[in-house]
Protein backbone atom coordinates (compact mmCIF):
# COMPACT_ATOMS: atom_id res chain seq x y z
CA UNK A 1 0.00 0.00 0.00
CA UNK A 2 1.33 3.57 -0.99
CA UNK A 3 -0.13 6.66 -0.48
CA UNK A 4 1.74 9.98 -1.75
CA UNK A 5 0.35 13.89 -1.45
CA UNK A 6 2.57 16.13 -3.63
CA UNK A 7 2.41 19.41 -5.29
CA UNK A 8 4.92 18.36 -8.45
CA UNK A 9 3.77 16.18 -11.55
CA UNK A 10 3.85 12.44 -10.90
CA UNK A 11 5.10 10.14 -13.74
CA UNK A 12 2.18 7.87 -15.09
CA UNK A 13 3.96 5.32 -16.44
CA UNK A 14 6.76 4.96 -13.83
CA UNK A 15 4.24 4.55 -11.23
CA UNK A 16 2.22 2.11 -13.51
CA UNK A 17 5.15 -0.07 -14.30
CA UNK A 18 6.40 -0.34 -10.48
CA UNK A 19 2.89 -1.04 -9.14
CA UNK A 20 2.19 -3.72 -12.24
CA UNK A 21 6.09 -4.65 -11.77
CA UNK A 22 5.16 -5.77 -7.43
CA UNK A 23 1.82 -7.80 -8.38
CA UNK A 24 2.82 -10.62 -11.17
CA UNK A 25 0.70 -12.44 -8.04
CA UNK A 26 -2.51 -11.19 -9.56
CA UNK A 27 -4.85 -11.34 -11.95
CA UNK A 28 -5.94 -8.15 -12.47
CA UNK A 29 -5.05 -4.25 -12.35
CA UNK A 30 -7.17 -1.71 -12.60
CA UNK A 31 -5.46 2.40 -12.52
CA UNK A 32 -7.58 5.14 -12.82
CA UNK A 33 -6.06 8.87 -13.50
CA UNK A 34 -7.92 12.00 -13.21
CA UNK A 35 -7.22 15.13 -15.48
CA UNK A 36 -7.48 18.54 -15.63
CA UNK A 37 -9.89 19.48 -18.48
CA UNK A 38 -11.76 22.55 -20.04
CA UNK A 39 -14.97 23.25 -18.68
CA UNK A 40 -18.27 22.62 -20.56
CA UNK A 41 -18.98 26.30 -21.11
CA UNK A 42 -15.42 28.05 -20.92
CA UNK A 43 -11.79 27.45 -21.29
CA UNK A 44 -9.99 26.90 -18.09
CA UNK A 45 -7.02 28.59 -16.76
CA UNK A 46 -5.82 26.84 -14.03
CA UNK A 47 -7.26 24.10 -11.18
CA UNK A 48 -6.40 25.26 -7.80
CA UNK A 49 -6.32 22.84 -5.13
CA UNK A 50 -6.32 22.96 -1.65
CA UNK A 51 -5.63 20.52 1.35
CA UNK A 52 -5.65 19.77 4.63
CA UNK A 53 -1.78 18.95 5.52
CA UNK A 54 -2.35 16.39 8.06
CA UNK A 55 -5.65 15.26 7.99
CA UNK A 56 -4.83 14.16 3.93
CA UNK A 57 -2.78 12.19 4.21
CA UNK A 58 -4.43 9.95 7.48
CA UNK A 59 -7.51 9.81 5.29
CA UNK A 60 -6.35 8.78 1.91
CA UNK A 61 -4.29 6.12 3.91
CA UNK A 62 -7.90 5.09 5.67
CA UNK A 63 -9.42 5.33 2.74
CA UNK A 64 -6.64 2.93 1.09
CA UNK A 65 -6.60 0.29 3.94
CA UNK A 66 -10.50 0.17 3.76
CA UNK A 67 -10.04 -0.51 0.13
CA UNK A 68 -7.73 -3.73 0.41
CA UNK A 69 -9.51 -4.82 3.48
CA UNK A 70 -13.22 -5.07 1.54
CA UNK A 71 -11.98 -6.08 -1.94
CA UNK A 72 -9.01 -8.45 -1.03
CA UNK A 73 -6.63 -6.28 -2.75
CA UNK A 74 -3.25 -7.64 -3.23
CA UNK A 75 -1.46 -3.43 -3.41
CA UNK A 76 -3.29 -0.40 -3.47
CA UNK A 77 -1.60 2.73 -4.72
CA UNK A 78 -2.75 6.25 -4.17
CA UNK A 79 -1.18 9.74 -5.54
CA UNK A 80 -3.12 13.24 -5.48
CA UNK A 81 -1.47 16.13 -5.96
CA UNK A 82 -2.89 19.60 -4.74
CA UNK A 83 -1.43 23.28 -5.84
CA UNK A 84 -2.06 25.18 -9.27
CA UNK A 85 -2.83 22.26 -11.90
CA UNK A 86 -3.35 23.46 -15.95
CA UNK A 87 -5.37 21.93 -17.97
CA UNK A 88 -4.12 18.17 -19.21
CA UNK A 89 -2.50 18.07 -16.14
CA UNK A 90 -2.60 15.01 -14.24
CA UNK A 91 -4.61 15.64 -10.92
CA UNK A 92 -4.34 11.82 -9.23
CA UNK A 93 -4.44 7.99 -10.13
CA UNK A 94 -5.36 5.14 -8.01
CA UNK A 95 -4.07 1.67 -8.89
CA UNK A 96 -5.87 -1.45 -7.86
CA UNK A 97 -4.22 -5.44 -8.01
CA UNK A 98 -6.53 -8.14 -6.82
CA UNK A 99 -6.91 -11.99 -8.30
CA UNK A 100 -10.59 -10.69 -9.76
CA UNK A 101 -11.31 -8.58 -12.06
CA UNK A 102 -14.44 -7.38 -10.02
CA UNK A 103 -12.49 -6.86 -6.85
CA UNK A 104 -10.12 -4.60 -9.39
CA UNK A 105 -12.41 -2.80 -11.03
CA UNK A 106 -15.14 -2.22 -7.77
CA UNK A 107 -11.82 -1.17 -5.47
CA UNK A 108 -10.93 1.49 -7.99
CA UNK A 109 -14.01 2.50 -8.31
CA UNK A 110 -14.61 2.69 -4.47
CA UNK A 111 -11.49 4.56 -3.85
CA UNK A 112 -12.79 7.32 -6.27
CA UNK A 113 -16.08 7.88 -4.91
CA UNK A 114 -14.42 8.02 -1.24
CA UNK A 115 -11.59 10.10 -2.41
CA UNK A 116 -14.43 12.73 -3.96
CA UNK A 117 -16.10 13.23 -1.06
CA UNK A 118 -14.23 12.11 2.47
CA UNK A 119 -10.58 12.88 1.30
CA UNK A 120 -9.85 16.82 2.17
CA UNK A 121 -9.39 18.34 -1.11
CA UNK A 122 -11.12 21.97 -2.68
CA UNK A 123 -11.09 22.36 -5.93
CA UNK A 124 -11.05 26.39 -7.10
CA UNK A 125 -11.76 27.12 -11.31
CA UNK A 126 -9.96 29.95 -12.44
CA UNK A 127 -11.11 31.47 -15.77
CA UNK A 128 -11.17 34.53 -17.69
CA UNK A 129 -14.50 35.25 -16.07
CA UNK A 130 -13.27 34.64 -12.33
CA UNK A 131 -12.68 32.32 -10.26
CA UNK A 132 -14.58 29.92 -8.39
CA UNK A 133 -15.00 27.02 -5.69
CA UNK A 134 -16.34 24.12 -7.06
CA UNK A 135 -19.28 22.69 -5.12
CA UNK A 136 -19.93 18.71 -4.28
CA UNK A 137 -22.55 17.75 -5.70
CA UNK A 138 -25.28 16.09 -4.29
CA UNK A 139 -25.02 12.82 -6.62
CA UNK A 140 -21.26 12.40 -5.53
CA UNK A 141 -22.60 12.14 -2.24
CA UNK A 142 -25.40 9.42 -2.92
CA UNK A 143 -22.49 7.40 -4.66
CA UNK A 144 -21.12 6.94 -1.16
CA UNK A 145 -24.12 4.75 -0.52
CA UNK A 146 -23.36 2.44 -3.23
CA UNK A 147 -20.76 0.31 -0.85
CA UNK B 1 -7.28 24.32 20.71
CA UNK B 2 -6.75 25.68 16.91
CA UNK B 3 -9.08 26.29 14.82
CA UNK B 4 -8.55 25.55 10.94
CA UNK B 5 -10.66 27.22 7.76
CA UNK B 6 -10.54 25.77 4.49
CA UNK B 7 -11.77 27.03 0.63
CA UNK B 8 -14.61 29.45 0.85
CA UNK B 9 -14.77 28.96 4.82
CA UNK B 10 -11.17 30.11 5.22
CA UNK B 11 -11.95 33.15 2.73
CA UNK B 12 -14.80 34.59 4.16
CA UNK B 13 -13.47 34.65 8.09
CA UNK B 14 -10.27 36.10 6.28
CA UNK B 15 -7.43 33.39 7.83
CA UNK B 16 -6.78 29.71 7.60
CA UNK B 17 -5.85 29.22 11.33
CA UNK B 18 -6.34 31.05 14.57
CA UNK B 19 -5.88 29.96 18.34
CA UNK B 20 -9.18 30.08 20.56
CA UNK B 21 -9.69 29.40 24.36
CA UNK B 22 -13.24 27.98 24.18
CA UNK B 23 -15.34 25.96 27.50
CA UNK B 24 -17.12 24.76 24.58
CA UNK B 25 -18.29 21.06 24.80
CA UNK B 26 -19.11 20.17 21.60
CA UNK B 27 -18.52 21.41 17.88
CA UNK B 28 -22.10 23.03 18.00
CA UNK B 29 -21.20 25.08 21.12
CA UNK B 30 -17.94 26.16 19.84
CA UNK B 31 -20.07 27.38 16.28
CA UNK B 32 -22.10 29.35 18.63
CA UNK B 33 -19.48 31.11 20.42
CA UNK B 34 -17.41 31.86 16.54
CA UNK B 35 -20.80 33.13 15.38
CA UNK B 36 -20.83 36.06 17.89
CA UNK B 37 -17.81 37.03 17.73
CA UNK B 38 -17.69 39.41 14.42
CA UNK B 39 -20.22 39.16 11.40
CA UNK B 40 -17.48 37.48 9.20
CA UNK B 41 -17.82 34.75 11.16
CA UNK B 42 -22.30 34.69 11.22
CA UNK B 43 -21.56 34.90 7.60
CA UNK B 44 -19.37 32.09 6.95
CA UNK B 45 -21.33 30.05 9.66
CA UNK B 46 -25.02 31.19 9.19
CA UNK B 47 -25.63 27.87 6.79
CA UNK B 48 -24.17 24.27 9.09
CA UNK B 49 -25.88 22.04 6.36
CA UNK B 50 -23.36 23.45 3.74
CA UNK B 51 -20.59 22.70 6.33
CA UNK B 52 -18.23 19.92 7.23
CA UNK B 53 -16.03 19.64 10.68
CA UNK B 54 -13.11 17.43 11.49
CA UNK B 55 -11.98 17.19 15.47
CA UNK B 56 -8.27 16.13 15.59
CA UNK B 57 -8.47 15.44 11.72
CA UNK B 58 -11.12 12.78 11.37
CA UNK B 59 -14.58 13.91 10.20
CA UNK B 60 -17.33 14.53 12.57
CA UNK B 61 -20.30 15.81 13.37
CA UNK B 62 -21.64 18.99 14.74
CA UNK B 63 -22.61 17.37 18.27
CA UNK B 64 -19.38 15.65 18.45
CA UNK B 65 -17.86 16.56 22.05
CA UNK B 66 -14.45 18.60 22.20
CA UNK B 67 -12.93 17.59 25.38
CA UNK B 68 -9.55 16.91 25.06
CA UNK B 69 -9.69 18.07 21.43
CA UNK B 70 -6.46 19.73 20.01
CA UNK B 71 -7.62 20.83 16.98
CA UNK B 72 -10.80 21.65 14.88
CA UNK B 73 -11.60 22.37 11.24
CA UNK B 74 -14.18 23.61 9.26
CA UNK B 75 -14.53 23.51 5.51
CA UNK B 76 -17.50 23.15 3.02
CA UNK B 77 -17.99 19.43 1.31
CA UNK B 78 -14.84 18.11 -0.27
CA UNK B 79 -14.36 17.87 -3.36
CA UNK B 80 -11.38 15.62 -4.31
CA UNK B 81 -10.31 13.24 -6.46
CA UNK C 1 -8.94 3.90 -31.26
CA UNK C 2 -6.35 1.49 -31.45
CA UNK C 3 -6.32 -2.21 -31.63
CA UNK C 4 -3.05 -4.54 -31.24
CA UNK C 5 -3.09 -8.17 -31.46
CA UNK C 6 0.56 -10.11 -30.77
CA UNK C 7 2.33 -12.97 -29.45
CA UNK C 8 5.02 -10.11 -28.02
CA UNK C 9 4.82 -8.36 -24.69
CA UNK C 10 3.65 -4.92 -24.76
CA UNK C 11 5.18 -2.03 -22.39
CA UNK C 12 1.86 -1.31 -20.18
CA UNK C 13 3.79 1.90 -18.64
CA UNK C 14 4.30 3.70 -22.08
CA UNK C 15 0.87 2.36 -23.45
CA UNK C 16 -0.41 3.79 -20.58
CA UNK C 17 1.93 6.95 -20.89
CA UNK C 18 1.06 7.01 -24.65
CA UNK C 19 -2.42 7.17 -24.26
CA UNK C 20 -2.66 9.71 -21.63
CA UNK C 21 -0.35 11.52 -23.52
CA UNK C 22 -2.98 12.22 -26.25
CA UNK C 23 -5.65 12.61 -23.97
CA UNK C 24 -4.98 15.77 -22.26
CA UNK C 25 -9.12 17.09 -22.78
CA UNK C 26 -10.61 14.01 -21.43
CA UNK C 27 -11.33 13.90 -17.35
CA UNK C 28 -10.96 10.52 -16.91
CA UNK C 29 -8.58 7.50 -18.13
CA UNK C 30 -8.92 3.54 -17.11
CA UNK C 31 -6.52 0.80 -17.86
CA UNK C 32 -7.04 -2.84 -16.81
CA UNK C 33 -4.54 -5.53 -17.12
CA UNK C 34 -4.88 -8.77 -17.23
CA UNK C 35 -1.56 -11.06 -15.77
CA UNK C 36 -1.25 -14.41 -15.74
CA UNK C 37 -1.60 -16.00 -12.47
CA UNK C 38 -1.18 -19.21 -10.34
CA UNK C 39 -3.98 -21.19 -10.45
CA UNK C 40 -5.99 -21.53 -7.18
CA UNK C 41 -5.50 -25.32 -6.36
CA UNK C 42 -1.73 -25.86 -8.31
CA UNK C 43 1.09 -24.00 -10.00
CA UNK C 44 0.74 -22.75 -13.51
CA UNK C 45 3.68 -23.24 -15.92
CA UNK C 46 1.93 -21.84 -18.71
CA UNK C 47 -1.11 -20.36 -20.52
CA UNK C 48 -1.42 -20.71 -24.23
CA UNK C 49 -3.29 -18.35 -25.78
CA UNK C 50 -4.89 -19.47 -29.33
CA UNK C 51 -6.40 -17.26 -31.66
CA UNK C 52 -8.37 -16.72 -34.98
CA UNK C 53 -6.43 -14.53 -37.30
CA UNK C 54 -8.07 -11.89 -39.08
CA UNK C 55 -11.49 -12.38 -37.50
CA UNK C 56 -9.87 -11.13 -33.42
CA UNK C 57 -8.94 -8.19 -35.31
CA UNK C 58 -12.26 -7.27 -36.35
CA UNK C 59 -13.65 -8.53 -33.23
CA UNK C 60 -11.76 -6.19 -31.04
CA UNK C 61 -12.11 -3.07 -33.12
CA UNK C 62 -15.83 -3.84 -33.19
CA UNK C 63 -15.77 -3.90 -29.65
CA UNK C 64 -14.19 -0.69 -29.06
CA UNK C 65 -15.88 0.95 -31.84
CA UNK C 66 -19.31 -0.01 -29.62
CA UNK C 67 -17.87 1.28 -26.54
CA UNK C 68 -16.61 4.34 -28.07
CA UNK C 69 -20.08 4.87 -29.33
CA UNK C 70 -22.35 3.53 -25.60
CA UNK C 71 -19.72 5.50 -23.59
CA UNK C 72 -19.33 8.55 -25.75
CA UNK C 73 -15.34 8.06 -25.31
CA UNK C 74 -12.59 10.37 -26.54
CA UNK C 75 -10.40 7.31 -27.16
CA UNK C 76 -9.97 3.91 -26.62
CA UNK C 77 -7.14 1.33 -26.33
CA UNK C 78 -6.81 -2.38 -26.69
CA UNK C 79 -3.91 -4.75 -26.86
CA UNK C 80 -4.05 -8.74 -26.32
CA UNK C 81 -1.27 -10.91 -26.98
CA UNK C 82 -1.83 -14.52 -27.57
CA UNK C 83 0.74 -17.83 -27.67
CA UNK C 84 2.35 -19.06 -24.69
CA UNK C 85 2.58 -16.82 -21.59
CA UNK C 86 4.49 -17.54 -18.15
CA UNK C 87 2.78 -16.51 -14.93
CA UNK C 88 3.16 -12.65 -14.18
CA UNK C 89 3.23 -12.02 -17.67
CA UNK C 90 1.04 -9.42 -18.27
CA UNK C 91 -1.39 -10.63 -20.95
CA UNK C 92 -3.77 -7.80 -22.18
CA UNK C 93 -5.00 -4.08 -21.36
CA UNK C 94 -7.41 -1.63 -22.40
CA UNK C 95 -7.70 1.88 -21.88
CA UNK C 96 -10.66 4.10 -21.83
CA UNK C 97 -10.48 8.21 -21.80
CA UNK C 98 -13.78 10.13 -21.22
CA UNK C 99 -14.93 13.09 -20.12
CA UNK C 100 -16.46 11.68 -17.28
CA UNK C 101 -15.01 9.33 -14.63
CA UNK C 102 -18.38 6.85 -15.07
CA UNK C 103 -17.57 6.52 -18.88
CA UNK C 104 -14.49 6.06 -18.63
CA UNK C 105 -14.90 2.92 -15.45
CA UNK C 106 -18.14 1.33 -17.65
CA UNK C 107 -16.81 1.36 -20.90
CA UNK C 108 -13.41 -0.61 -19.47
CA UNK C 109 -16.14 -2.73 -17.59
CA UNK C 110 -17.71 -3.29 -21.04
CA UNK C 111 -14.72 -3.96 -22.87
CA UNK C 112 -13.52 -6.81 -20.76
CA UNK C 113 -17.05 -8.06 -20.36
CA UNK C 114 -17.10 -8.42 -24.20
CA UNK C 115 -13.72 -9.38 -24.72
CA UNK C 116 -14.16 -12.40 -22.30
CA UNK C 117 -16.95 -13.55 -24.23
CA UNK C 118 -17.39 -12.23 -27.94
CA UNK C 119 -13.23 -12.10 -29.04
CA UNK C 120 -11.77 -15.50 -30.64
CA UNK C 121 -8.93 -15.93 -28.13
CA UNK C 122 -9.20 -19.70 -26.32
CA UNK C 123 -6.40 -20.51 -23.08
CA UNK C 124 -4.95 -23.69 -22.46
CA UNK C 125 -3.62 -24.16 -18.87
CA UNK C 126 -0.38 -26.07 -18.32
CA UNK C 127 0.18 -27.35 -14.97
CA UNK C 128 2.83 -30.08 -13.59
CA UNK C 129 -0.77 -32.40 -13.72
CA UNK C 130 -1.38 -31.78 -17.96
CA UNK C 131 -3.11 -29.33 -19.67
CA UNK C 132 -6.35 -28.47 -20.67
CA UNK C 133 -8.58 -25.64 -21.99
CA UNK C 134 -10.00 -23.23 -20.11
CA UNK C 135 -14.05 -23.80 -19.97
CA UNK C 136 -16.13 -20.29 -20.37
CA UNK C 137 -17.89 -19.53 -17.34
CA UNK C 138 -22.23 -19.09 -17.63
CA UNK C 139 -21.33 -15.87 -15.12
CA UNK C 140 -18.88 -14.56 -18.34
CA UNK C 141 -22.00 -14.85 -20.55
CA UNK C 142 -24.82 -13.68 -18.14
CA UNK C 143 -22.57 -10.43 -17.35
CA UNK C 144 -22.96 -9.28 -20.81
CA UNK C 145 -26.65 -8.74 -20.25
CA UNK C 146 -25.86 -5.88 -17.90
CA UNK C 147 -25.30 -3.77 -20.96
CA UNK D 1 -15.38 -23.39 -48.69
CA UNK D 2 -12.93 -23.08 -45.73
CA UNK D 3 -13.69 -24.63 -42.55
CA UNK D 4 -11.80 -23.81 -39.45
CA UNK D 5 -11.79 -25.59 -35.92
CA UNK D 6 -9.97 -23.89 -32.95
CA UNK D 7 -8.74 -24.95 -30.07
CA UNK D 8 -10.79 -28.46 -28.56
CA UNK D 9 -12.73 -28.67 -32.11
CA UNK D 10 -9.38 -28.42 -33.83
CA UNK D 11 -7.84 -31.27 -31.50
CA UNK D 12 -10.55 -33.66 -31.63
CA UNK D 13 -10.92 -33.74 -35.38
CA UNK D 14 -7.68 -33.80 -35.92
CA UNK D 15 -6.61 -30.56 -37.98
CA UNK D 16 -6.97 -26.78 -38.15
CA UNK D 17 -8.25 -26.20 -41.48
CA UNK D 18 -9.96 -28.02 -44.38
CA UNK D 19 -11.56 -27.21 -47.68
CA UNK D 20 -15.05 -28.98 -48.16
CA UNK D 21 -17.76 -28.57 -51.13
CA UNK D 22 -21.19 -28.57 -49.58
CA UNK D 23 -23.95 -27.66 -51.02
CA UNK D 24 -25.44 -26.70 -47.01
CA UNK D 25 -28.35 -24.38 -47.19
CA UNK D 26 -27.32 -23.09 -43.58
CA UNK D 27 -24.71 -24.36 -40.53
CA UNK D 28 -26.70 -26.91 -39.11
CA UNK D 29 -26.71 -28.85 -42.16
CA UNK D 30 -23.18 -28.24 -43.05
CA UNK D 31 -22.74 -29.83 -39.54
CA UNK D 32 -24.62 -32.78 -40.39
CA UNK D 33 -22.76 -33.82 -43.47
CA UNK D 34 -19.60 -33.52 -41.05
CA UNK D 35 -20.67 -35.47 -38.42
CA UNK D 36 -22.09 -38.35 -41.29
CA UNK D 37 -18.00 -38.20 -42.62
CA UNK D 38 -16.00 -40.02 -39.67
CA UNK D 39 -16.23 -40.62 -36.05
CA UNK D 40 -13.87 -37.50 -34.64
CA UNK D 41 -16.48 -35.08 -36.44
CA UNK D 42 -19.44 -37.06 -34.77
CA UNK D 43 -17.63 -36.81 -31.32
CA UNK D 44 -17.10 -33.08 -31.83
CA UNK D 45 -20.33 -32.15 -32.73
CA UNK D 46 -21.78 -34.41 -30.42
CA UNK D 47 -23.17 -31.16 -28.21
CA UNK D 48 -23.54 -28.18 -30.32
CA UNK D 49 -24.67 -26.00 -27.26
CA UNK D 50 -20.92 -26.49 -26.33
CA UNK D 51 -19.95 -24.62 -29.30
CA UNK D 52 -19.99 -21.55 -31.24
CA UNK D 53 -19.68 -20.79 -35.17
CA UNK D 54 -18.34 -18.08 -37.68
CA UNK D 55 -19.62 -17.35 -40.33
CA UNK D 56 -17.07 -15.35 -42.65
CA UNK D 57 -15.23 -14.29 -39.69
CA UNK D 58 -18.56 -13.30 -37.98
CA UNK D 59 -20.48 -14.68 -35.13
CA UNK D 60 -23.73 -16.35 -35.90
CA UNK D 61 -26.20 -18.91 -35.30
CA UNK D 62 -26.25 -22.82 -36.02
CA UNK D 63 -29.55 -21.62 -38.35
CA UNK D 64 -27.64 -19.09 -40.32
CA UNK D 65 -27.46 -19.46 -44.03
CA UNK D 66 -23.81 -20.26 -45.85
CA UNK D 67 -24.91 -18.63 -48.93
CA UNK D 68 -22.17 -16.88 -50.49
CA UNK D 69 -20.08 -17.90 -47.36
CA UNK D 70 -16.31 -18.23 -47.79
CA UNK D 71 -15.08 -19.54 -44.17
CA UNK D 72 -16.87 -21.66 -42.18
CA UNK D 73 -15.57 -21.68 -38.14
CA UNK D 74 -16.32 -23.93 -35.58
CA UNK D 75 -14.83 -23.70 -31.86
CA UNK D 76 -16.37 -23.79 -27.96
CA UNK D 77 -17.11 -20.59 -26.00
CA UNK D 78 -14.27 -18.07 -26.17
CA UNK D 79 -12.12 -17.10 -23.03
CA UNK D 80 -10.21 -13.81 -23.93
CA UNK D 81 -9.25 -11.36 -21.30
Amino acid sequence: MRVVVQEEPFDLAAETAAFAQGEGSSGAIVTFTGVVRDLDDAPLEAMEIEHYPGMTEKALHDIAAQAVARFDLQDVLVIHRYGRLVPGAQIMMVATAARHRRSAFDAADFLMDYLKSRAPFWKREITAKGESWVAAKDEDEAALKRW
Amino acid sequence: MDILYFAWVRERIGLPRERVDSTAATVAELVEELRGREERYAVAFSDLSALRVAVDQELTDFDAPLAGAREVAFFPPMTGG
